[in-house]
């Protein structure tokens, strides 16, 4: 028996809404006459399923317009943000990104979230010659970047896949299960497990794919355990983790869980308490929570949202200071392909490190190269625009999060 | 600004004839159809498929239409021996029994990952920038044969049967007619018509995932047929209009409600929808622009 | 699968069963005497879900003073709209209620998420182990709910079968014509339905909420397959709607053992579809007489 | 050969036997009245005759076809229709329409006519057109031609269902109280149209409380009583019947 920790505020209740959204209004939004502004798209899943993650993640693009505008903008090029939420829905989103393009006349769109909103959207970004930033896992994303107008800022679910497979050999397990909710990310992570398992000749035990919006998923935990498993490889959003993993300590069966990042977190501990996330594994590609980049963004983020920072609200982030940084090494009248062209030279190997606006601006107006490393990983992009991070292995310990080591990201073989 | 109106007239158009199919299903036979989402989501992915195979885009968006009517059919042979009340949740079972096989059978529909890189309307045909101006233009002439096709079965022998069905079934039945058959006619053809929008729609978007057809957009229809009036044709562009053009008008609320957050402005947004359906059926119930008979004339 | 699996997933159903059980009841207690399927069922349970978050934060953490209270707030509202939308609809078609009904449904789920945000919340309750007996799990917790709802449930059966209002209710339900000759004044009823329906729904909510997370979709999403559970116990019937809902839910946890769960709404759909077909009164229901 | 015979019909409602063992015929072109107190089973016996409610057992024989199993809509197509004790007219629809619609086999019913067949749908509706307004004119309907049917009066209401049964070309009619709920000087009319009609070679069965107008114009009578037919033959004969006088508790005849 234990007590779970009592530990949403009354506050939080009241005004979770609006702690999301800070000061509600977009920031930094008055410019003077005849300034060159950069038109800056942000598409946001704040409503629908993305509703846990889309709204931090809009305040994570804020904090780093701020931040870009605060230093005097990019090229002598201020931001000006226009935010849109596509609820999720692939529809919504389009019309969504027809705004931003036609009547807000944006240059780039950051912070789309969802595989399927990304993939809708892209051939009207592509039409419109606009720079994408998103968080998408889909491995059609890549295929689908004829232009090569889209930055990948989260891993795709073969990489992802690929990690948690590594993992759960490196930790010496034999018998995995795989449970995933069924969405396209984490059904490629599921697959990409089982493959990448599978290739080295080991066996999954049990493979299930749940139907979200339950009350309850006993009875498909139950075909997990049934197979006697000694990890479960659970891809899950908060909501259905909680409850699963609240069935499981309930039905005192003995596992280990690998779990993405943005689900195995602080708010996961804080709903279930420290006694049934004890144990978790949780894998993200943050770089590591020492790194200087992550640390400066986690605090500011902190005292405007009040939570920690989650993998995407860091992506978003990156994806604004990665942008910032193509705009002042192509100059302020340099046009979107222009800009486009520099993001890979602001991030790639061979320059100068650079952990944050300023710094990487300093030293491009010193000449030098400049390699930003991002509070979301170290942001090295590959031929079709997707990253490979590092990722870090992190266990549950107390109700924290203990880094245990750095693995490599790689595609599956 | 242009290209944003066109998008939005694009959604409105699809909206309207999704809402014409209902609007004669429900309008003027009087069946509660609430799984429509579920016809338009076999129209969308037959004719995607048919089309990523190869098939010309006629020949996918016909068949999506005849798909989506065939499908209507035993649906309506089963669940009209049931009466009134059942229809509504056959169908609505019957939109989610869609979804969950297009989600589940991934060696046909490639389940949650969505069908990407449809082949679009006119792609080929014109130039790049006119493509979304030419499907406005081929839904506008669709929704005006739709509309006369309609118009055209109302004021038929058969469209005076299904009226009469919608007054009264048992006295339909006393004349020597088996109302079954009307209203399974009925429901085929505003199934086929909204598996015709969603074949539109496919190839419009040129992605789908069968997370776009959930019970909430056969509600939207519901709500703009509602808010327009339901029994004629003009309240139901009316309500479409209003619809659609709440749904988006909504995004610049924003400027209205400066110290709302996003979240609470999507919560407001919906609020609205409810409180507008709610006072529309109390104070206005032949919708804000009906009138109260159909067929007087 | 062996009897073990196939045992459990029948007693999952019977908890998720009874616990759906009390807004299942309030359905058709709507529908056999307001005459309409009440879509706002879900959110009214949402709302009551809510409720006990917030009470458990503001009034402390008593889950019992909470869970009263989400009953009392769900009641106060299904009256409130009773009062402003539908006695108003009352000579309407059932399709008007309908609309109104969803209408009602977006405009609390909007009120909750204006103030409480998209983001998910869990009941302040100390997590336990199951008891094990050789395999067959039973949670305190479950056996907790499925009193409660057993409680509650046995509370209208008495009030329905036993008091004069109870009575007329009932007469209300069989014929309205009937009950309307015979000068049965209907207020009184439709306030006792109204309340009963409110507090079910929000017992339902609060329930739920303890047993899974609280989400602003909670109870939305359960919609049809109470809905479906109503209708396999015979649409009015307040004995079907209880045992309708147990079976719906017993037959979808069994055919996710067999079908994956993605199939197990249109397997429970199925069923649904053929037991309309043999008895189209549902299990419980009576035959309908034409005049 | 009677064109109408009714065998042994049964009919239970839960425990309540409504029809026990009723017979009854209607011969070719006969007219015939059917009393009986309220809940003797007069209406439950036309619906089951008609088809809406099926039989418990016995038989339904017309035009010496067995029709028991046969539904609703295929026994009016062979000539047995029948009208409501409350009138169920089309009320969102003119008069003029209501009378439309009641034709049988309309080739514009069909959907595919509607695309290839437009001009043989346009004579047809002329034609109906044209039997619509000596319909209307048979039954003083005329002057409410353009009139939404729910705003008739109740008697006009009862006149329209029966036209709509004449746009049938019946062989045979029930109709259920056809005089409840109508003026006396419409009462005049509707005898007056009704035995017309039978003049003309449709066969009648009427159900009717006012027993004096009944009297007056069917040659022959059933009475009925709690699910039985208790007697029948000519009107004074089952009038005087001392099971009827029983029935209706001496005083009203």
């Amino acid at each position: 028996m234990m007590k779970q920790p009592y530990n949403l505020s009354r506050r939080a209740f009241l005004v979770s809404g609006t702690a999301a959204a800070g000061l509600g209004a977009l920031p930094g939004q008055s410019f003077a006459q005849g300034e060159r502004v950069f038109r800056l798209g942000a598409l946001n899943s704040i409503t629908g399923i993305g509703g846990p993650y889309g709204p931090y993640m809009l305040e994570a693009i804020k904090l780093a317009v701020a931040e870009v505008n605060a230093a005097g903008g990019a090229a002598g090029r201020k931001f000006q943000l226009f935010a849109e939420d596509d609820q999720t829905k692939p529809e919504a989103a389009v019309l969504a990104v027809k705004k931003l393009v036609e009547i807000n006349k944006v240059e780039a769109v950051v912070g789309i979230w969802a595989s399927s909103v990304g993939l809708a959207t892209m051939p009207i970004t592509n039409d419109a010659n606009l720079i994408t930033m998103n968080t998408c896992g889909a491995p059609e994303m890549l295929t689908e970047n004829k232009k090569g107008l889209a930055w990948m800022f989260q891993a795709s679910n073969a990489i992802f896949g690929n990690a948690f497979a590594e993992v759960a050999r490196r930790r010496g397990f034999k018998r995995p299960a795989v449970m995933a909710f069924n969405n396209s990310t984490f059904v490629g992570q599921a697959n990409y497990f089982k493959s990448a398992w599978e290739a080295n000749g080991g066996k999954v035990s049990a493979f299930v794919i749940y139907e979200p919006n339950q009350s309850s998923y006993r009875t498909e935990l139950a075909r997990v355990l049934a197979s006697k498993p000694d990890v479960i490889s659970l891809s899950a959003y908060r909501p259905d983790a909680t409850i699963i993993l609240k069935e499981w300590y309930q039905s005192g069966q003995d596992c280990k869980f690998i779990m993405p990042g943005w689900t195995a977190n602080e708010d996961l501990v804080k709903a279930l308490g420290k006694e049934a996330t004890e144990g978790l594994i949780s894998i993200s590609n943050v770089a590591a929570e020492q790194h200087p980049a992550f640390k400066r963004f986690a605090a500011e983020f902190k005292t405007i949202t009040k939570r920690e920072p989650d993998i995407f609200a860091a992506q978003c982030y990156d994806m604004v200071i990665t942008l910032a940084l193509a705009l002042e090494a192509a100059g302020a009248q340099a046009d979107v392909a222009a800009i486009n062209g520099q993001i890979r030279t602001v991030t790639g190997t061979g320059g100068t490190k650079a952990n944050s606006f300023v710094e990487g601006r300093d030293i491009l107006r010193k000449g030098q190269k400049v390699d930003y490393d991002g509070a979301s990983s170290r942001l090295e992009f590959g031929k079709h625009g997707e990253t490979v991070p590092d990722f870090g292995v992190f266990d549950i310990q107390d109700g924290r999060l203990v880094l245990k080591e750095t693995i490599p990201g790689q595609l599956p073989a | 600004m242009e290209g944003y109106l066109i998008a939005i007239s694009i959604s409105v158009l699809i909206y309207l004839l999704m809402a014409s199919g209902l609007a004669l299903q429900y309008g003027f036979t009087g069946l509660v159809n609430f799984g429509h989402v579920g016809f338009f989501a076999i129209g969308s992915y037959t004719s995607a498929l048919l089309a990523l195979k190869g098939v010309p885009i006629p020949v996918s968006l016909a068949a999506a239409t005849a798909l989506a009517a065939l499908a209507a059919y035993p649906l309506g042979m089963i669940s009209l021996r049931l009466g009134g009340d059942y229809l509504a949740i056959v169908t609505l079972g019957f939109s989610e029994a869609v979804r969950m096989t297009l989600q589940t059978e991934e060696w046909l529909t490639r389940g949650m990952h969505g069908l990407p890189g449809i082949p679009r309307l006119f792609a080929g045909w014109v130039d790049p920038r006119m493509i979304d101006f030419c499907i406005f233009l081929l839904l506008l002439a669709v929704c005006a044969v739709v509309f006369l096709l309609i118009h055209h079965i109302i004021r038929s022998p058969f469209g005076r049967v299904i009226e009469a069905i919608r007054d009264n079934e048992v006295a339909v039945r006393a004349l020597g007619k088996n109302p079954a058959q009307f209203k399974t006619r009925s429901l085929m053809i505003g199934a086929g018509i909204a598996g015709l929008a969603g074949g539109l729609q496919a190839h419009y978007l040129t992605f789908i995932s069968p997370e776009q057809y959930v019970p909430l957009i056969t509600f939207y229809i519901w709500i703009a047929l509602v808010l327009g009036g339901v029994g004629s044709l003009r309240g139901v562009v009316i309500g479409t209009v209003l619809l659609v053009g709440f749904l988006e008008g909504s995004r610049f609320l924003r400027d209205v409600f400066t110290g709302v957050s996003e979240v609470q402005l999507a919560s407001v947004r919906i609020w609205i929808i409810g409180m507008a359906l709610i006072c529309v059926v109390l104070y206005r119930p032949q919708g804000l622009f009906g009138k109260s008979s159909r067929r007087s004339n | 699968m062996d009897w073990i699996s196939i045992a459990n997933a029948v007693i999952n159903g019977v908890v998720i069963g009874m616990l759906l059980a009390l807004p299942a009841l309030a359905i058709t207690l709507v529908f056999g005497i307001a005459r309409f399927p009440n879509a706002a069922t879900g959110d009214y349970m949402t709302l009551g879900a809510y409720t006990t978050i917030a009470s458990q934060m503001f009034l402390g953490g008593s889950i019992v003073v909470a869970v009263l209270g989400a009953m009392t707030m769900t009641a106060a509202i299904s009256l409130l709209m009773y009062f402003w939308v539908f006695r108003a609809l009352a000579e309407r078609s059932h399709v008007s209620r309908l609309i109104a009904s969803i209408g009602v449904a977006f405009a609390v789920r909007s009120t909750i998420t204006f103030f409480a945000g998209q983001d998910q919340y869990v009941v302040d309750l100390p997590l336990v182990r199951a008891w094990n007996f050789g395999g067959i799990r039973i949670l305190p917790t479950d056996l907790y709910i499925v009193g409660a709802a057993l409680i509650a449930l046995l509370l209208v059966f008495c009030v329905m079968y036993l008091t004069p209002t109870g009575r007329r209710m009932r007469a209300i339900a069989d014929s309205p014509e009937l009950a309307a000759a015979s000068g049965i004044r209907a207020r009184r009823v439709m306030i006792f339905l109204w309340a009963v329906a409110g507090a079910f729904c929000g017992l339902g909510g609060a329930l739920l909420g303890i047993k899974a997370v609280v989400l602003p979709e909670l109870g939305w999403e359960l919609l049809m397959p109470m809905f479906a559970g109503v209708i396999l116990g015979g649409i009015g019937s307040p004995v079907g709607a209880v045992l309708g809902i147990v079976t719906f839910s017993i037959a979808q946890e069994v055919a996710s053992l067999f079908v994956g769960p993605a199939y197990k709404v249109v397997l429970a759909f199925l069923i649904l579809l053929c037991v309309l077909l043999l008895r189209p009164q549902g299990m419980f229901g009576r035959p309908i007489a034409a005049r | 050969m009677a064109l109408l015979s009714i065998t042994d019909i049964t009919a239970r409602f839960g425990g309540f036997r409504a029809l026990d063992y009723v017979s009854l015929e209607v011969g070719e072109g006969e007219l015939v009245g059917l009393i009986g107190t309220n809940g003797a089973g007069k209406s439950t016996l036309f619906s089951v005759a008609t088809g809406y409610i099926p039989a418990g057992s016995g038989s339904v024989v017309f035009q010496g076809e067995n029709i028991t199993e046969v539904p609703v809509h295929q026994r009016v197509r062979r000539g047995l229709a029948r009208t409501f004790q409350v009138p169920r007219e089309f009320s969102h629809m003119t008069v003029f329409d209501n009378l439309m619609v009641g034709a049988r086999d309309q080739r514009g019913e069909k959907l595919g006519a509607l695309v290839f067949a437009r001009g043989a749908i346009r004579q047809e509706e002329e034609r109906l057109a044209e039997r619509v307004r000596e319909v209307m004119a048979f039954l003083n309907l005329a002057r409410v031609s353009d009139e939404l049917a729910g705003k008739l009066s109740g008697g006009q209401k009862k006149l329209l269902e029966i036209g709509r049964l004449l746009m049938l070309e019946p062989k045979c009619i029930l109709l259920d109280e056809p005089f409840a709920g109508v003026n006396p000087v419409l009462i005049e009319q509707l005898c007056d149209r009704i035995v017309e009609l039978n003049r003309r070679g449709i066969a009648v069965l009427i159900i009717e409380h006012n027993l004096a107008e009944l009297a007056r114009i069917v040659p022959r009578l059933y009475a009925m009583d709690r699910g039985r037919v208790i007697a029948s033959g000519t009107p004074d004969a089952v009038l005087a019947d001392p099971g009827v006088r029983e029935a209706y508790m001496g005083g009203v005849i």
